[in-house]
């Protein structure tokens, strides 16, 4: 019998996929390896792990999120991103991202490259990977200098009709970083809220790291398989770390920090204000426990619960 | 004033029954404020994957705040409401940008400095995409005239086949429907013709007509909506 | 200011959507209308539906679905089905549909044309169509009879990497007709169990039709929003019809009724016992009403029930 | 004994923490068996988009009864199931036919009469995608000669790439990694070869080995499986 052509997506049989942040982070990324995080758009953000990636000191990643908020700033500003695949770089409520600016106009604190793509192309190209076929067609950019200037974009003339689209290649990125409210020790996930471009994310990844809010029982989960919509097999590791996603929100679990966004946003114009922030919130922080002694969770907690109606598996 | 202007004009644009892709602040508000008064069936689309058939309950800074998702008719995919929009099912999106130009081309992601740099912007985010696959646009910007240019530097979203609608804190424009090039429809109440062809870097024509002030019981459901004034300065 | 593009999908201002099945199979499923109708797999079977468009005497229907299971028979047998676009019609407990085989082979009652399609190759086929693109391309299907003969699918050759391709061509179904656990007025609806390719199938259908085993509040929907996969600004129609999808299962309402395929496929071996079974079951039965009279649910009902886990939308 | 037979050989093919396409009757009970006895880590996809880690508590007469759904890790679309598929990461894919060729084509569109005339059977459902896009694929058929031909009529599921696995009521085939003809690897026990050569269109060499019979253990678990005797028969 000839050899089996399923391709290799890391390890099928990982039996204890619980680990800490720390080892995670060590194990699935490495220096060049390319990232998709930050997926959701503006929820569960996974600013923990980000943290952990600049104080491992991970060089010479590429991000590829539509909408990286923050997250990409830090990361940049920590030195870890070469390249960055996305269609909004910033800070979401408060503007600019000082440290993408500084980077890609001035090289500081190094050259960072922008590949332009808008948020559908974006998520067009990490479904095209989770599909596995070498790209989607579409109808968005044309006429763009996005267009021009991206080369995961290139038109296409559909042979039937005669039509100009644009070809979107597909992404595949080595890892998915996912921040979700529960998720059981095979990595089966219950996620909810607005969703972005996070299930195509961990679809084209060849391999998925999950910080969970809560770790909770495979009963919990089979309890609503509806929810789950990140299932186990395409997920590696299992971080448990409550509150891993601020100063973003949780549905369900606590609000956005407003505040925190913005005295970054103010303390990181200049590249002295960003190292003393990144030395005060990343380096001098040991791991997410002392991170969480530093905030003021108190206002972000929820101030009223709005539980789903009862659904009904039964037969 | 000027914001309450803009955004009443936004809210005008909206027609009821519509699908309409939202975004934030200015727009966000235009969509609440059209859902109170002429357009109580229109659908709000975010590009998060949201839903909703009514305004969220509280003032969101981002469009994933905790308020937006509660309430909301359907949380979903970035591709599900995008792709509902590349099938034509979308009327209106709204769209900010740092330049226009004169034929409705819009750039948010590079604009060149006055000394010949580069200052790099956000980004196209899910502009690009509004542009090219919604039925219309409505634009919102601050009326400078380094902002409205001839030709913009980088064509982030391109002027879509529908028009464009610009509003800015002095007029409204609209794309003529032959020449595609922005027209001034109206100034705002107390903007002099000559003010806004001074921060317009093309030729317009007076329009000899006012964009119609706020109405009191337009004012009043703004000033309900956002009751610190975070978004509306007046 | 020049003319919207925006496509016509339909009233969109329906301020009234509940009606009754008569009235929505009247005014929405025309002669020669294409109809994307058991589109779930095996679940939540509109057979209502369908046995009013029979009564309703329809003609010349084209039929979208991947695995119609014995609804498709039936409506063949009723003779409403010009063609079938599809990629399993048969009896999916039982084996056979025998008056598919008896159109398809000997034009009774009158000739089907049958296009087949593979499962993927349907769903990438409504996938296109919901997503506003004229194909999707993919892998399947190549070095099949499936790609000689069905003219949805073509050879594409990938301009950057030279792989041969199938280019799925979008279909866009006039009418798609589901059965749901629950939808609101407004057509909101929440579905759990397996999904089929009814997401797509609404998507890319220019109407939809919605069956629901309960109406319920929009409170119960908002609820819930990632519950809500189909979007009431989608439905044109929502019919409050409990056990609609009898005999097959609807997940937490009835089970599926075994017996019931098994003797319609007993029945239906001969075209003089296939209109004894029209006549008994379809036509001499005024309404649904008057079906469930007639079917004993006791067996049906549930053994056991099997509430989901909490999920807590709070802020 | 033919049906256990199969079912184990059939269970022998799927490796601990695979990617199964389950499909219903014998390849479920096999996957059921798999998981109970050296693969607990297989996972099992049906076409519907329920995803299973666990054998349902029950008998199933369709991938879409209420047992099946509930206790699925995973309830989702078929693009999505068959998406992964595609993307190559399901191992290996179960699939029946009507007719099998020496090739592992595969037909279970139509077949033509003796008299010339055709039948037509319910399709392909997911096996033509399931050759094209798993890695390997186990074909469970009935042996027979008019099943067994050089050359299927139509094909539905071309052979694919990995090779098939033929398991019949007598025998199990395998392609031969460089001709890719199916070979026969072993006969069941009490079928000799001659049985097995005269019930297939295509020369076959002996190859001295005897399929595994079901052990003790194998026909434990199948009867608690299959209390009622509904798919496997003695």
């Amino acid at each position: 019998m000839s050899k089996s052509t399923v391709r290799d997506f890391g390890s099928k049989i990982n039996v204890n996929k619980i680990c800490s942040l720390g080892d995670a982070v060590s194990e699935l990324v490495h220096d060049g390896c390319s990232l998709a995080i930050s997926t959701d758009l503006e929820q569960r953000i996974p600013f923990a792990a980000a943290h952990e990636i600049i104080r491992q000191r991970k060089r010479e990643l590429t991000l590829m999120a539509p909408i990286s908020d923050m997250l990409a700033d830090q990361m940049i500003a920590g030195g870890t991103i070469a390249r960055v695949l996305a269609a909004w770089v910033g800070n979401v409520s408060a503007g600019l991202g000082h440290n993408f600016r500084r980077a890609v106009e001035s090289g500081i604190p190094h050259h960072v490259e922008m590949v332009d793509y808008s948020n559908f192309t974006m998520a067009l190209a990490l479904k095209a990977g989770a599909m596995g076929v070498p790209f989607i067609p579409t109808r968005s950019t044309l006429g763009s200098d996005l267009l021009r200037r991206n080369p995961g974009l290139e038109p296409l003339t559909d042979a039937r009709t005669g039509e100009e689209l644009v070809a979107v290649r597909a992404l595949r990125p080595d890892v998915a970083i996912v921040h979700v409210q529960r998720s059981d020790e095979d990595g089966n996930c219950h996620v909810w809220g607005n969703l972005g471009v996070t299930l195509e994310a961990v679809r084209a990844s060849r391999r998925t790291l999950v910080i969970a809010e809560e770790v909770v029982s495979r009963q919990v989960i089979v309890s609503d398989p509806n929810r789950t919509l990140i299932p186990g097999f395409l997920v590696h590791a299992v971080v448990h770390q409550p509150w891993g996603a601020h100063p973003s929100p949780v549905q369900g679990y606590y609000n956005r920090d407003h505040r925190f966004f913005s005295d970054y946003h103010h303390q990181t114009r200049t590249w002295e204000g960003t190292k003393q922030w990144l030395g005060e919130w990343v380096y001098q922080v040991a791991d997410r426990e002392e991170y969480l002694c530093r905030i003021d969770r108190e206002p972000l907690l929820l101030k009223n619960h709005a539980p789903a109606a009862p659904v009904d598996y039964g037969f | 004033m000027s914001s309450k202007v803009m955004i009443c004009a936004a809210a005008r644009e909206i027609k009821d029954g519509e699908m309409v892709f939202v975004g934030m602040r200015l727009p966000l508000l235009a969509f609440m404020l059209a859902k109170k008064l002429h357009a109580p069936r229109a659908i709000g689309l975010f590009e998060n994957g949201v839903v909703r058939d009514a305004p969220a309950q509280e003032m969101l800074y981002t469009m994933s705040d905790g308020p937006n998702l509660h309430g909301a008719v359907c949380c979903t995919t970035l591709l599900d409401v995008m792709s509902l929009m590349q099938q034509g099912r979308v009327a209106l999106g709204f769209l900010g940008a740092a330049e226009v130009d004169q034929y409705g081309n819009l750039n948010s992601t590079q604009v060149r400095r006055p000394d010949g740099g580069v200052i790099r912007l956000p980004g196209s985010g899910g502009a690009c995409d509004i542009a090219c696959l919604s039925g219309r646009v409505a634009t919102v910007i601050r009326h400078e005239k380094h902002r409205l240019v001839p030709r913009v530097s980088y064509i982030t979203s391109p002027a879509p086949p529908g028009g464009v609608c610009l509003i800015t804190d002095k007029a409204v424009f609209r794309s003529h429907a032959a020449t595609g090039i922005l027209n001034l429809v109206s100034c705002h109440p107390g903007v002099s013709f000559e003010e806004i062809q001074s921060e317009t870097s093309w030729t317009l024509k007076d329009p000899q007509r006012e964009t119609p002030p706020p109405s009191p019981q337009e004012i009043n459901i703004l000033e309900q909506i956002d009751r610190q004034g975070f978004w509306v300065q007046n």
